[in-house]
């Protein structure tokens, strides 16, 4: 069967890099890394990306890189042409959570550790190093709360969704949707998809706007890039951004500081993209042989308007 | 003849505009502000000015047999080289918009030459520039969203001429040189001679390689204005994001004004109702509170019935189907 | 007997620059040089492939096909509730491949029955499977089944060239080799082949000549659902997992492989056999980017283009400058 | 044994057919004669389903039918050859003729078979071509073979044939008229369409004429003198029409003479394909290209407009030297070209008869100086009435016309540029008697204006009648000329005979 055969493949090549069972303790600058990107989509990612690269040539990794162009089966050939190469680490940024578990398989009967970065993957344990994420319910939820304060627990809400079926929207809509219920007067007047672009933020904003004139006080988007959008189409629309609506959102990308510092944009909560250091940190740990934790929570925490003059000078992207 | 063509999926449009305007109460309101008009149908064609650019261009390609899947990725380019121009060379606003129309243009030209001259099949040609011109978008804004605030270029996307959005009059600007130039010229005659029967066309001393090869130029040209559109209306170049799918748009706009795939007969008019028709459509789905993730469904059965609406053969059949013996 | 066929040059052509291609991989990166790289080239583009098989008959029936994407997905989504409800997967299996063939049927007889535009059509298919999908299931949901596991696992067999290397050749990648086995003979021994040829080539001589419009229309459009719906199976498959927004672009992509592989997007010449050249080589090209590894990623996109820029365009020089091709033009229909 | 009672069928704009009666019976053969237009291939479109009737029914041996579509009516029993050949460019010969009844082995199709069975079906018109060739490559005439090569392999009990010999040569015609006696003798019912006199009175038992739409009458060839059958065709005294009737053509061409040639090829050659082809052509003077099927006539014609430009040899326009790569080189240089294959390298089929006809004028002309609306309905409507065509209106997409009526509209299209050489490809093809003359009669008033022109036709009885001098090929190569008082059909033969050490396929 398939494990016999693979066995036979490794005794042929007893010199492969990656040696199943018990490897050997090596150093970083050894080492050849394999990061499969989910793609270029927003400014997070590329923020997401550029900190993993920089770090690699701080430290001297070698590292590929695989741009996934947003579509999962790239990076599963891409994972899969990782292991054929026979690298020492394999990075993945997945795209989507499922559709993972052969391709771990593969990884670990090739004796690759994988480490999963910015989305965690539906899969058994064993089959991963560990998951360096972000809390995105968290994220939502922090949002929500935040809303209900300032609001009093009083507000009809536009939902600038992400892209559908994405697990970050998926669990974005249900932390803020937890937070909110405890507050019957704080309703969703609409909720769609933005796709996590500024174009379709803005165009959606600015069509219900249209259709319901006057009944909006709030907007959440699931990222800044919707809620730029949105912020351009309140303006136009005669409305003042930050008062007549309240804007909030997440990731703190730079341009969202710029908008606060404007008074258009009322908070957002940080989704901390700068995996680089955490990562290679661990990825040091795990090619020295070291236990590392299952799970790693990349913490965020939520800037308001106020703070925004002084944190922006810190925001490395 | 041409009118009654385009009656049809006008048709359509008034139908679903219909549909709208009775179940949410102030669809049709337009409010005046500062001199301008705002409000859902002129949002429609605010928001639509996009697909109509390129649908414009893509009719007159797809008239001589052609098909152009780069205009997004153009899109995507012309709105990316004019922010750079402006905001790292320090270009004026105009200048870099017209040197990005003509990147624009040279990329529509490059695929007409490929076309023309090696004999490449168009589909496989755009194609391959899609995938190119993409990437050397992102490649000149570093792969990341570049926004730059500047009240010229703002207007090209936002503002407004005689209270209409300043889009729609480069829509009707582009449309009418297109009309012009194929009606009132006999170029639209030897484009449908060609789209019809290339050969023959050839043979009669119509030069198809050379109004191939400007055809193609000029939807890369309309795509560059698209694009320019499209990143002034955010005041943001996003080269991945901007303008994907936009040719399936485009396409279905072209297809269903009437304007087959199989080249030939071409109808301008009908592209720019087909473009509304999908515009009507996505807002629609906002205004109604479709969930996004069924959304694809109700389009596609408006898509359907348009179709069918289109097509003669099943209106042929529909009149049978209700027994009327007599059509016309 | 073999006969050489001036008809065939595309193909031979496409052929050769194939075999540099990969040849030229194989010298500047040695990963390539391994049984194992390429039987993930055949699993990693299985879907895809399986999709540009179905896709070849209708385009060489002058037709389009967008909505295999979709149809992928749907098969998928259909598979994961299925098992997730507890049926058994095999039968999930059928069910998903007897929806996306009802699903191509359907499509095809609204083309033929109201001579509507198949790009219109199929565009609206795209849509109407992919929401479909969502109201199957809106999120992404994993498949559990030991059977699968066992699938996945332990169907296939190990491949040994001597003194090469020994890999394993799993079942999604012997479905699609299968498939496209089971292709060719259709495109080149059935009269269904023929007909398809046919009506690609000249609609209205194919009516006088007695070909049956409606049937061949009609089989055509299923037979490219259930290729969907096979690439749909294999896509679950390999990713354990039924995902409503899979597959999206992959009709372009398939479209690509097809035309790359010679066959005429306004129908009645190619074959399947180019339509696999046409996947490996969008496949093999892909691959180098990743193998290559020091690329950013606007050179993914720039590189991809430029690749099979040169490739397209020498493949059409070659054609044109071959001895056999003067005097073609005597007779082009194009 | 096949009977048509009442007829009718109507296109929008046109009656096309209006209760006509035919009587069609086993073992005889049917002329079905009339005008460009006058219901024709409609008929036969009736009898293999491709339209259905209007009103009216159909009987086969009794019992009544209704063909849904022509495989239906192949079913049947009915097998037909339409006007337009109808064959799958890119498939080889071989496909062509065995499309839907590919003999088969173990559910496959046995590829041997078929190609031994095609084989065996090209034979029986005594051809043999290598049938794993595309058709697209062959010329119109052997396409034409291949196409009732395909009707002739089915276990037929009627054959209809639309208009078989339009494109062939003598011999061929022979050869397919062997093979309608030989069919006839076992029984067949066959319906032939011709607009040949000679061929009618040479093959057919019975007549049956159409005009407008309707049926004039069915007659027993014997009984029915020419003269009566072109009055019962046209509806006219005969001798208003065909005045400049075959045989008193005055001898063409006599004026010009001494002018510099306008156009004068020297050494012309395309390598591989055609040449080296030396011809002088003087302004008003009419030049035949005689030659067997495939001898290279119609490549001359492409070679001289650029089509397939020469890559050899030297060319000059009235006196200057020019260089013609491409067909609009020729255009310019004054030369117009008519093809032999109108349906692939002639009509636009879905653009109007009026855009149809100014669409190379136009071309000349460029896209800016756009022909003024009144000219062009000038134009179009001096052509019409010029070549008779039948037209519901100029704005019909001119593929819903006969077949005749769009040759007319192309030779029109030609007309219309005021050519100083005109290279006529078949330019009778398919075209009615009355037509026939009228055309003949327009190219001998454009010679007498100075008009130089080459005509190649299959019917030597053409050349003979409108050419001072003829070329004759062979193999694709120049292989002589005859001139003045020798040009007759019979020392034409003769020239293209004679030189031949021995028969191709014998
Ligand atoms: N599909 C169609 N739609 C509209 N009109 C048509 C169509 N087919 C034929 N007609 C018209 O019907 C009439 C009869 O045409 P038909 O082709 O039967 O003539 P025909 O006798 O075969 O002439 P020819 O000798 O030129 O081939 C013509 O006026 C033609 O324009
Ligand atoms: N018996 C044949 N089998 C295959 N091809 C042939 C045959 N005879 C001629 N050809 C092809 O026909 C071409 C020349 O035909 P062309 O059309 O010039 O002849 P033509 O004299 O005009 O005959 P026609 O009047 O039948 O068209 C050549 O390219 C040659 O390859
Ligand atoms: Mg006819
Ligand atoms: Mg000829």
């Amino acid at each position: 069967s398939r494990e016999e055969s693979e066995a036979a493949r490794d005794a042929q090549k007893p010199a492969s890099s990656a040696e199943a069972a018990g490897r050997k303790p090596k150093a970083l600058t050894e080492i050849v890394v394999g990061f499969s990107q989910t793609g270029a989509e927003s400014s997070w990612r590329i923020a997401h990306s550029k900190s993993i690269q920089a770090e690699a040539e701080k430290r001297h990794v070698q590292l590929l890189f695989a741009d996934g162009q947003n579509v999962h089966n790239n990076q599963v050939n891409a994972v899969n042409g990782f292991i054929t190469k026979g690298v020492d680490v394999i990075v993945i940024a997945p795209q989507e959570s499922v559709g993972w578990k052969p391709t771990l398989k593969e990884a670990k009967r090739a004796g690759i550790p994988v480490v999963l970065t910015s989305r965690g993957v539906d899969a058994e344990e064993d089959l991963y190093e560990t998951v360096m994420v972000a809390d995105f319910v968290w994220e939502g939820r922090r949002a929500g709360e935040w809303l209900a304060k300032q609001t009093n627990g009083k507000a009809r809400i536009i939902e600038l969704v992400g892209t559908p079926a994405a697990d970050v929207a998926v669990m974005r809509k249900t932390g803020f949707a937890e937070a909110i219920a405890k507050h019957p007067d704080m309703k969703i007047i609409a909720s769609q998809s933005g796709d996590f672009t500024r174009t379709k933020g803005k165009t959606v904003m600015e069509t219900l706007l249209s259709a319901h004139k006057g009944e909006i006080n709030a907007v959440y988007a699931h990222n800044d890039d919707m809620a730029l959008g949105a912020i351009q189409a309140i303006q136009a629309a005669g409305l003042k951004p930050g008062q007549d609506i309240l804007v909030i959102s997440i990731d703190a990308v730079k341009p969202a500081f710029e908008a606060m510092m404007e008074g258009k944009l009322n908070a957002t909560v940080e989704c901390n993209p700068m995996h680089g250091p955490l990562l290679f940190d661990t990825i040091d740990k795990i090619v020295r042989g070291e236990k590392v934790p299952k799970r790693t929570i990349v913490p965020g925490q939520i800037f308001e308007r106020e703070q925004a003059a002084a944190a922006i000078g810190s925001r490395p992207y | 003849m041409r009118g009654r063509r385009e009656a049809w999926p006008l048709l359509g449009l008034l139908a679903l505009l219909l549909f709208n305007s009775v179940l949410s109460k102030n669809f049709f309101s337009i409010v005046e502000r500062d001199g301008a008009y705002y409000g859902t149908p002129i949002n429609l064609l605010n928001q639509g000015s996009e697909v109509m650019l390129l649908a414009i261009g893509l009719t007159l390609v797809i008239a001589v047999r052609g098909i152009d899947l780069s205009v997004g990725s153009v899109m995507a380019l012309s709105g990316a080289t004019c922010v750079i121009l402006m905001k790292e060379a320090h270009c004026g606003p105009l200048l870099a918009a017209f040197l990005s129309l003509a990147v624009a243009g040279g990329v529509g030209l490059f695929n007409g030459a490929l076309v023309t001259a090696l004999n490449i099949q168009p589909i496989i040609v755009t194609l391959i520039s899609m995938v190119g011109v993409r990437g050397v978008a992102m490649l000149i804004t570093r792969a990341e969203p570049v926004t730059h605030t500047d009240a010229t270029f703002a207007f090209i996307g936002n503002g407004h001429v005689g209270g209409l959005p300043f889009s729609m009059v480069l829509v009707a600007a582009v449309f009418v040189v297109a009309a012009l130039l194929c009606r009132r010229t006999a170029l639209g005659l030897f484009m449908e001679a060609i789209g019809d029967n290339e050969r023959a066309s050839r043979l009669a001393g119509v030069s198809d390689r050379r109004i191939k090869l400007w055809l193609y130029g000029f939807s890369g040209l309309c795509a560059g204005i698209a694009g320019l559109v499209a990143a002034s209306y955010i005041s943001t170049a996003d080269p991945d994001r901007v303008g994907r799918l936009r040719e399936l748009d485009a396409i279905f706009a072209a297809v269903i004004g009437g304007t087959a795939l199989t080249g030939g007969r071409f109808y301008l008019g009908g592209t720019l109702i087909g473009a509304l028709l999908i515009q009507t459509l996505s807002t629609t789905m906002y205004i109604q509170h479709v969930p996004s993730e069924i959304e694809p469904m109700p389009k596609a059965g408006v898509m359907l019935l348009s179709c069918l609406l289109v097509s003669e053969e099943s209106r042929r059949r529909l009149v049978e189907l209700l027994g009327l013996k007599r059509w016309q | 007997m073999l006969r050489w066929d001036r008809r065939d040059l595309p193909l031979v052509v496409t052929a050769v620059l194939l075999i540099a291609l990969y040849s030229g991989v194989l010298v500047c990166y040695d990963t390539a040089r391994s049984l194992r790289f390429l039987v993930d080239l055949i699993k990693g583009n299985a879907a895809m492939g399986l999709c540009a098989v179905g896709m070849t008959f209708v385009i060489l029936s002058g037709g389009i096909d967008l909505s295999v994407g979709s149809v992928v997905a749907l098969t998928t989504v259909l598979v994961g509730t299925l098992v997730a409800g507890g049926c058994h997967p095999l039968l999930a299996f059928c069910i998903g491949l007897a929806v996306s063939v009802a699903f191509g049927a359907m499509t095809g007889h609204l083309i033929h029955r109201f001579s509507l535009p198949p790009f219109l059509v199929t565009l609206a298919g795209m849509f109407f499977a992919r929401g479909a999908a969502f109201l199957v299931s809106m999120q992404p949901i994993g498949i559990d089944h030991p059977v699968l596991d066992w699938i996945v696992d332990e169907l296939g067999f190990a491949l040994t060239i001597p003194g090469l290397d020994r890999t394993w050749v799993p079942a999604t990648a012997l479905l699609f080799l299968v498939v496209l086995v089971l292709g060719v003979i259709l495109g080149r021994s059935t009269s269904f082949g023929r007909n398809v040829l046919a009506i690609g080539g000249d609609r209205q001589a194919a009516l006088l000549m007695g070909v049956p419009l409606g049937a061949t229309t009609v089989g055509l459009y299923a037979l490219c659902g259930l290729c969907a719906g096979l690439g749909g199976v294999t896509t679950a498959l390999i990713d354990s997992a039924g995902k409503p927004n899979i597959g999206a672009g992959m009709e372009l992509e398939a479209i690509a492989s097809v035309v790359i592989g010679g066959t005429l997007l306004t129908g009645g010449a190619g074959s399947v056999v180019g339509t696999v050249m046409g996947v490996m080589i969008t496949g093999i090209v892909r691959a180098v980017i990743n193998l290559d590894g020091r690329l950013p990623s606007p050179w993914h996109h720039i590189s991809i283009g430029l690749l099979l820029l040169v490739f397209i365009v020498m493949q059409q020089v070659l054609i044109r400058s071959a001895p056999a091709a003067r005097g073609v033009e005597y007779g082009r229909h194009s | 044994m096949l009977s048509v009672e009442g007829l009718s069928k109507s296109f929008p704009g046109v009656r096309a057919l209006h209760d006509v009666h035919v009587e069609a019976r086993a073992g005889e053969i049917q002329a079905l004669m009339g005008e460009n237009g006058a219901g024709k291939s409609t008929l036969i479109k009736l009898l293999t389903g491709v339209y259905p009737p209007d009103a009216g029914t159909l009987r086969l041996g009794g019992a009544v039918i209704r063909p849904t579509s022509p495989r239906h009516a192949e079913s049947l029993g009915i097998s037909a050859v339409h006007q337009e050949i109808s064959l799958i460019p890119h498939l080889s010969i071989a496909d062509n003729i065995m499309l839907g009844r590919q003999p088969r082995r173990f559910g496959l199709i046995d590829r041997r078979a078929v190609r031994a069975k095609a084989r065996q079906a090209l034979a029986r018109l005594s051809l043999d071509l290598d049938v794993s060739r595309s058709v697209a490559a062959l010329p119109t005439a052997l396409q034409q073979m291949v196409a009732i090569a395909r009707a002739l392999a089915v276990d037929a009990r009627i054959l209809i044939l639309d208009e078989p010999t339009s494109s062939l040569d003598e011999a061929e015609t022979l050869r397919l008229f062997d093979v309608m006696q030989r069919l006839k003798a076992q029984g067949l019912a066959i319906l032939f369409v011709t607009h040949f006199l000679d061929q009618v009175y040479a093959v057919s038992d019975t007549i049956t004429v159409l005009r407008n739409g309707c049926l004039v009458g069915q007659y027993a060839s014997s009984a029915l003198p020419r003269l009566e059958l072109v009055q019962a065709m046209l509806g006219v005294e005969p001798g208003a029409k065909g005045s400049a009737a075959p045989g008193g053509a005055a001898g063409p061409g006599g004026a010009a003479s001494a002018a510099e040639p306008a156009l004068a090829a020297r050494g012309l050659e395309r390598t591989g394909v055609i040449g080296p082809i030396e011809l002088a052509l003087r302004p008003g003077e009419v030049v035949g290209l005689a030659g067997l099927l495939g001898s290279g006539r119609s490549e001359t014609a492409r070679m001289l407009f650029g089509i397939e430009p020469a890559d050899r040899g030297e060319l000059a326009v009235n006196g200057r030297a020019t260089e013609i790569k491409t067909p609009r080189h020729a255009i310019r240089a004054g030369l117009a070209y008519c093809p032999e294959d109108r349906k692939v390298d002639g009509i636009i089929p879905n653009l109007s008869v009026r855009e149809n006809l100014v669409l190379a004028l136009q071309a000349s002309r460029g896209a800016l100086r756009v022909l003024p609306r009144h000219e062009r309905d000038r134009l179009v409507q001096h052509y019409i009435k010029a070549l008779s065509i039948k037209t519901p209106s100029p704005e019909t997409p001119v593929k819903l016309l006969s077949g005749g009526n769009q040759q007319k509209v192309l030779l029109a299209r030609w007309m219309a540029m005021q050519p100083r050489i005109m290279l006529l490809d078949e330019p009778t093809r398919g075209v009615d008697i009355g037509a026939k003359l009228e055309i003949e009669a327009l190219v001998r008033s454009l010679s007498e204006k100075g008009v130089a022109t080459v005509l190649i036709s299959s019917e030597l009885e053409e050349i003979a009648r409108n050419c001072s001098r003829v070329v004759v090929l062979r193999d694709r190569k120049q292989q002589g000329e005859l001139a003045g008082e020798s040009v007759t059909p019979a020392s034409i033969i003769q020239s293209i005979a004679h030189q031949k050490e021995a028969p191709p396929d014998a």
